[in-house]
């Protein structure tokens, strides 16, 4: 069991990402980078690639290198559960970020609130196009949290003021984001409308909608850099923007409170804002 | 050309396998190479053809020194080896066969096909070969096979040319026009290397014979000054007596009776039997349909209609596990591919087809099993070391012992054996025949096909007669002779 | 003699053989096609015909360099993660301000370097294909993860050729399109008109022959796997221009789609034996699949289950044959 | 005659090479954790060790049965999703109502029956193992994304002995290590000393001449297949406990990591030759550059990196020996 500490610098913070191949936690990890740094804590990074098994294994040599807080952004919150007891077996605190554990003690939770950014993209829809317009769903990784919870707040608005015609996943990945939308134009002619649950796959969505010379409002999710720029050269509609960066550093910093024997809330929203052309 | 190897030397890692051979090869002679299995005769032309570098020695060519660096090189300067091995594939058409790694191409990179076969008619007219240039290779029989290596290697223009057992596995007939070949090629001034395990060739085609033994050159003489049985002292380096030895015949209870096999298209109606304690050979042409009757009756391949009784009972056979259960050994004719498996020892060879009856507790028993495998290393003269030797690593002659050891192993009732010595030496020939005695006279029932017609005369009992797929006649041992076997084989003309 | 006999029957059978054996890919994707279309019939609109050769193309493209690699009897894991770093390769180069045409060939002549490391490790290591390619792949999107850290590379600029080139038409017909057939056409040749293609044939029937035949082995491997890389490279410049960016994570998993396509046509992984040919075929069913079955709306778990059936069928009708 | 003048010599030769062969592999694991634990010291940490065991439990299971179907000249692709199949089924049996135990002794016999699934495609059906693998591996996945619906399915329960099965320790060893030593010593046992583990070697190095020395190629086949996806399940079933959850992506590309401890174990991928402790030692070695690149904190990138390189040289230094 890590001692409380008093300085800063003989903190050993330790980091372990679902996946560093998608932006946004690219994002997440540098906000937490930067705050350590600001803060001069020392920090080890792992990174599970998206594997729930390999993700168990990195936090359990986090742990083996005697770090005093683990950061977890989960892979999937019911497989994380146990790495998260383990940590608390040792008295190790756990924060977690962008995805919840379903269980073990966790200290604090730092993350968007997902089923809300569903909601505000049904929403906006509603208020653009009406109610029972024709709209689609382009999924991400089926499974995965954030899928899950984006799509469930999306249809508690849109199951009652939309019409979702059509539906499919394409794993938060750009090229199948393209070929997927491509399909779904050619199979729903007459949609009007796209919920994507992550930017990357809206902008292959957009390339798709681009070339089939077609008319479609796309609602991403994340606010990548090269979706904000999407937005203001008109290509796309919006998108239901998170601040990754945020995310990672109110982390750290709750992470800092918790070893220094401060109180932290159990759920530190980062802030949900709908980007569109012009706001 | 001419060529003179001298004192060459040529290891693989420790195996010293040439030590030190003179070989010599005028213009225009056919010179026979003879030698035990693994004495090093195919070693021996690899090197001249640049396919394994040579460790010492010297290879004058026309006057001059000269090595090449691979057998491409070796055939781009007038030398063409057709090798032991056949070169052949099998999903490609003849054609496609023909020239390979010798392809015609025009100015733009493309294949010249109308040359291409304009050429290899040419060649197959001159062979008096009619394989259609568009078959598959799969589907040409090994003789054919065997005819389309010596076209390929006669389209070169060679002046040299290494025939490396290229009889093995033709029938007399084809043997005789690969005669006629050699005879004009020689006219031609065109030298060939001769190498055959089998004698009567030799003393009827080549004009000088080396002898190599255990990797040396042991001497070269012209044929009409030396004979059969110098040879075979030399090659075997002891007398051997009697080529098919004697056995005191004493024929049982009838072991195997086959009724009207058929499967369409390849054998029709074939039916007939055999003794305790006898051994029956079948002769035939090539691709005659001997070895797939066999296959049927083994169970590996499934026949149309028919009834096989063993022992005078009715038995159905659909797997080769059936057969060994029942008593039955098969001896395939392509060791390599169906007989051995060459990366396992002699011993986990040999013990392969009564493999659980050493672990009667469901483990294997090291103890039995050794006994058992020195047993049979013992009384079938396998020479090796050790047991644990892998069986890759043996001369061929020795292999084919070993195949033979691992069905005596199941206490057979009724042995095949699909030419049981070809491209065996001599002196191992000899000891198989040994053994084929041995085994009668306990009373296993032996069926031998044999394309060898001395090999069929000398040891069978009684010779069935395959033609086209159907029994064409049965000879007793007595009334056989070569002429009447060849009748009944081309379908009695 | 005997020959002369047997020649009439085996002969007809030959060619009945190769007529199912040139045919019963095409068969199946005709099957195909008629079922799809009868199920939804705004799959055969043009339209949709010219979006699913665009698709099909880069999946295509592996598919026929895998297709030499499979005949020589061996097997390209990494064509998805060389794909991957020459893409971003080129990216990288245009971003860097090189012209993205010049970017573009660069990447492929990377790709196919890449693809001859792989060569050199199977010829002159000695290595199963399967288990070095495991490796290199492994390596390359590696590289590709450092060399982008995990980010997609854009800002590509606004060419106008480097556009056309994944996302284009030309004459009606979608760039891609045209690119797979102008390849498939030039590969047609190598592979059945020209000496090379004999060689890769000879390789992959019977190795040992093929060397002792003075078909100088190493070199056509490793010009093969070359080939089998910078196709691979030329499929990730297409898929850079329609994403307008290069991808760390392009073309997981894409060796697995052209390599069922290469056996859907018929080739034997084994080696010796397939068309070219097939694999087109072979890469349109798979096409025809993924566009067929999302028109239908079936959900992209069944999707999985279908696609596996589809190969397990096709492959053991060819068997039966 | 001739073999008996060139034994002696080869004699030793064979016995240098059984030795090198047996000691290769160990020899580069011993290597590689020199270096690791020099470099941080607290690889050698006993909590560490035990740690490390853990998690290569799973993968080393799935590569036992893989070292089985390896060495008969197959391969298995469909491990993973086979893992993942079974843990959904266990994992919905448990939420039915099953005993947990109860419930995953069945997940193991329906991976046995998967498994043996494959072998009738690839004996009966005549397919390429790579093939007929890769199809059911679509299917396979497939299946568990219908039946999941592509969730977790979660609240498995408090059964101890289940949790145990995971994530407990017994005398101080955690229990999936113990589970993947008992198993290791009967496979050994199986692989070594008895008939069956003969014929898998038989049918590996001449499949015909096994077949017509008496052995059942088929059975043993299916069987070997069989066993394959019995031991994917039981690592499943490990996972499951240890992630309290079944996951429907579990397993994702768990084969490639199997077929490089084989490889990297010295067995041949073309079948007949290598041995089951090789494979104890491929997967420590994957488990020992997995963990200890994470304790020396190198970016997950390079470790991709780092681990392509190594499977590179040591199957280069085995080809060489
Ligand atoms: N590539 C090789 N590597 C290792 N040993 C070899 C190789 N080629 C041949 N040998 C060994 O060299 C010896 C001579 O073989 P070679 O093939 O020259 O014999 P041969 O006289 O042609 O016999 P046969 O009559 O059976 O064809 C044998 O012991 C063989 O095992
Ligand atoms: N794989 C095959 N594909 C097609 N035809 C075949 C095949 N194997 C054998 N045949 C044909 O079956 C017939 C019988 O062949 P088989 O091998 O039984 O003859 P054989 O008398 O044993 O001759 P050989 O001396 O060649 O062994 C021949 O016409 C042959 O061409
Ligand atoms: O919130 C993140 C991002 O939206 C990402 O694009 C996919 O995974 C989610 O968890
Ligand atoms: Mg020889
Ligand atoms: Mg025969």
């Amino acid at each position: 069991k890590p001692d409380k500490k008093e300085s800063l610098k003989d903190m050993k913070i330790g980091l372990s990402v679902s996946t560093l191949n998608n932006p946004f936690f690219v994002s997440l990890k540098d906000g937490v980078m930067k705050e350590v740094k600001a803060l001069g804590i020392d920090v080890i990074v792992v990174d599970a690639q998206n594997d729930s098994a390999k993700q168990v294994n990195d936090v359990e040599d986090l742990i083996q290198q005697g770090v005093d807080v683990l950061l977890i952004n989960p892979t999937d919150s019911a497989a994380i559960s146990t790495a998260v007891q383990s940590a608390n077996n040792i008295g190790i605190p756990v924060i977690t970020l962008d995805r919840s554990a379903d269980k073990g003690k966790v200290e604090a939770l730092v993350a968007s609130d997902n089923i809300k950014g569903g909601e505000m993209a049904a929403n906006y829809m509603v208020e653009k196009l009406g109610e029972q317009a024709n709209v689609a769903e382009l999924e991400g990784v089926p499974g995965a949290s954030a899928t899950r919870e984006r799509g469930k707040g999306f249809h508690n608005i849109a199951d009652q003021k939309l019409n979702v015609i059509a539906k499919q996943a394409a794993d938060f990945d750009r090229s199948k984001g393209l070929t997927v939308m491509e399909n779904l134009l050619q199979a729903n002619p007459d949609m009007k409308a796209v919920f994507v649950h992550n930017d990357e796959m809206a902008l292959g969505a957009i390339e798709a909608i681009n070339s089939s010379g077609k008319d479609i409002m796309v609602i991403g999710f994340d606010g990548n850099e090269d979706a904000i720029s999407a937005i203001q050269a008109g290509k796309m509609e919006a998108t239901v923007a998170q601040q990754p960066e945020l995310i990672g550093k109110l982390a750290v910093d709750a992470a800092k409170d918790v070893l220094q024997g401060e109180k932290v809330e159990e759920l530190i929203a980062a802030p949900l804002k709908l980007v569109t052309k012009d706001k | 050309m001419q060529i003179i190897m001298q004192n060459i030397h040529k290891a693989f890692g420790t195996n010293e396998v040439l030590t030190g051979v003179d070989f010599d090869l005028l213009e225009g002679e056919v010179h026979a190479l003879m030698g035990e299995n693994g004495a090093g005769k195919s070693t021996m032309m690899n090197v001249l053809t640049g396919l394994h570098a040579r460790d010492k020695g010297t290879i004058t060519i026309d006057g001059k020194e000269t090595y090449f660096k691979n057998p491409k090189e070796a055939e781009q300067n007038g030398i063409t080896f057709i090798h032991q091995e056949l070169n052949i594939w099998p999903e490609m058409t003849v054609l496609e066969n023909l020239f390979i790694g010798k392809e015609l191409k025009n100015a733009f990179g493309l294949l010249k096909m109308k040359e291409m076969k304009a050429l290899a008619k040419k060649q197959f007219e001159k062979l008096s070969v009619s394989i259609p240039l568009d078959k598959e290779a799969e589907s040409c029989s090994v003789g054919e096979q065997q005819m389309i290596e010596i076209a390929k290697a006669l389209m070169t223009d060679a002046k040299v040319i290494i025939m490396d057992e290229p009889t093995a596995a033709l029938t007399e007939r084809e043997i005789s026009k690969l005669f006629d070949v050699i005879t004009s090629l020689k006219k031609e001034g065109v030298s060939i290397v001769y190498i055959s395990h089998r004698m009567e060739e030799i003393f009827a085609i080549c004009d000088r014979i080396t002898v190599m033994r255990d990797g040396k050159t042991v001497d070269t003489k012209e044929i009409p000054e030396t004979n059969f049985d110098e040879v075979v002292r030399k090659m075997v380096g002891r007398e051997l007596t009697d080529r098919f030895p004697k056995r005191n015949q004493e024929l049982g209870e009838t072991v195997l009776q086959v009724k009207g096999l058929t499967k369409k298209g390849i054998f029709e109606d074939v039916s007939f039997s055999v003794l305790e304690g006898e051994i029956v050979g079948v002769s035939g042409l090539m691709g005659a349909g001997r070895t797939e009757i066999m296959r049927a009756i083994f169970g590996l391949d499934a026949m149309d209609s028919g009834e096989i009784w063993l022992e005078g009972k009715k038995v159905i056979i659909k797997s080769p596990d059936q057969a060994v259960k029942l008593g039955i050994g098969f001896i395939t004719e392509d060791r390599k591919d169906e007989g051995l498996i060459l990366d396992f020892s002699i011993s986990d060879n040999m013990i392969l087809p009564t493999l659980s009856s050493f672990a009667p507790k469901g483990l294997i028993n090291d103890k039995s099993t050794k006994e058992f495998v020195d047993m049979l290393i013992k009384r079938l003269t396998v020479k090796t070391e050790s047991p644990d030797i892998a069986i890759g690593k043996l001369s061929g002659g020795n292999q084919q012992k070993v195949v033979i050891a691992k069905w005596i192993g199941i206490g057979p009732k009724l042995l095949i054996l699909d030419e049981p010595t070809r491209g065996v030496d001599v002196g191992a020939k000899r000891e198989i025949y040994q053994l084929m005695n041995e085994l009668t006279e306990r009373g296993v029932a032996i069926i031998m096909i044999s394309s060898e017609l001395p090999e069929i005369l000398g040891m069978s009992d009684r010779i069935l007669v395959v033609h086209e797929g159907k029994i064409s006649g049965v000879l007793a041992k007595e009334d056989a002779t070569q002429e009447k076997i060849m009748t009944l084989a081309t379908g009695g003309q | 003699m005997n020959s002369i006999q047997s020649d009439s029957k085996p002969g007809m059978k030959n060619m009945m053989n190769a007529v199912t054996q040139k045919l019963g890919p095409l068969l199946g994707l005709i099957i195909l096609v008629a079922i799809v279309s009868i199920l939804n019939p705004s799959f055969l609109e043009p339209l949709n015909i010219l979006n699913l050769l665009r698709q099909v193309a880069i999946n295509a493209l592996i598919a026929f360099g895998m297709t030499f690699v499979i005949l020589t009897g061996g097997i390209d894991l990494s064509v998805g993660a060389i794909l991957a770093l020459s893409s971003a390769l080129t990216a990288g180069l245009i971003v860097y301000g090189f012209d993205p045409i010049v970017a573009m060939i660069i990447g492929c002549i990377l790709g196919g370097l890449m693809g001859m490391v792989n060569g050199l490790f199977i010829t002159k290591g000695k290595m199963a294909p399967f288990i070095a390619t495991l490796a290199t792949m492994t390596i390359f999107r590696g590289l590709t993860l450092v060399y982008t850290d995990g980010n997609p590379i854009t800002i590509l600029g606004e060419n106008y050729l480097f556009q056309l080139f994944g996302r284009g038409y030309f004459l009606g017909i979608p760039v891609p399109a045209i690119t797979m057939i102008i390849t498939f056409a030039i590969l047609y040749i190598v592979l059945h008109k020209t000496p090379f293609g004999r060689k890769t044939y000879a390789i992959g029937g019977n190795e040992k022959a093929a060397f002792i035949s003075g078909i100088k082995v190493q070199k056509v491997k490793v010009m093969i796997y070359g080939l089998s890389g910078m196709l691979a490279a030329l499929a990730g410049a297409i898929l850079t221009s329609r994403l307008n960016s290069a991808q760390p994570t392009a073309g997981t998993s894409y060796e697995l789609d052209a390599i069922a396509a290469v056996v859907l046509g018929g080739t034997s992984l084994s080696g010796g034996k397939g068309r070219i040919f097939g694999t087109l075929i072979g890469a349109l069913i798979i096409g025809t699949l993924n566009n067929g079955l999302n028109l239908l709306g079936v959900s992209s778990f069944y999707q999985m289950v279908v696609k596996g059936i589809v190969i397990l069928i096709a492959v053991l009708l060819d068997r039966k044959k």
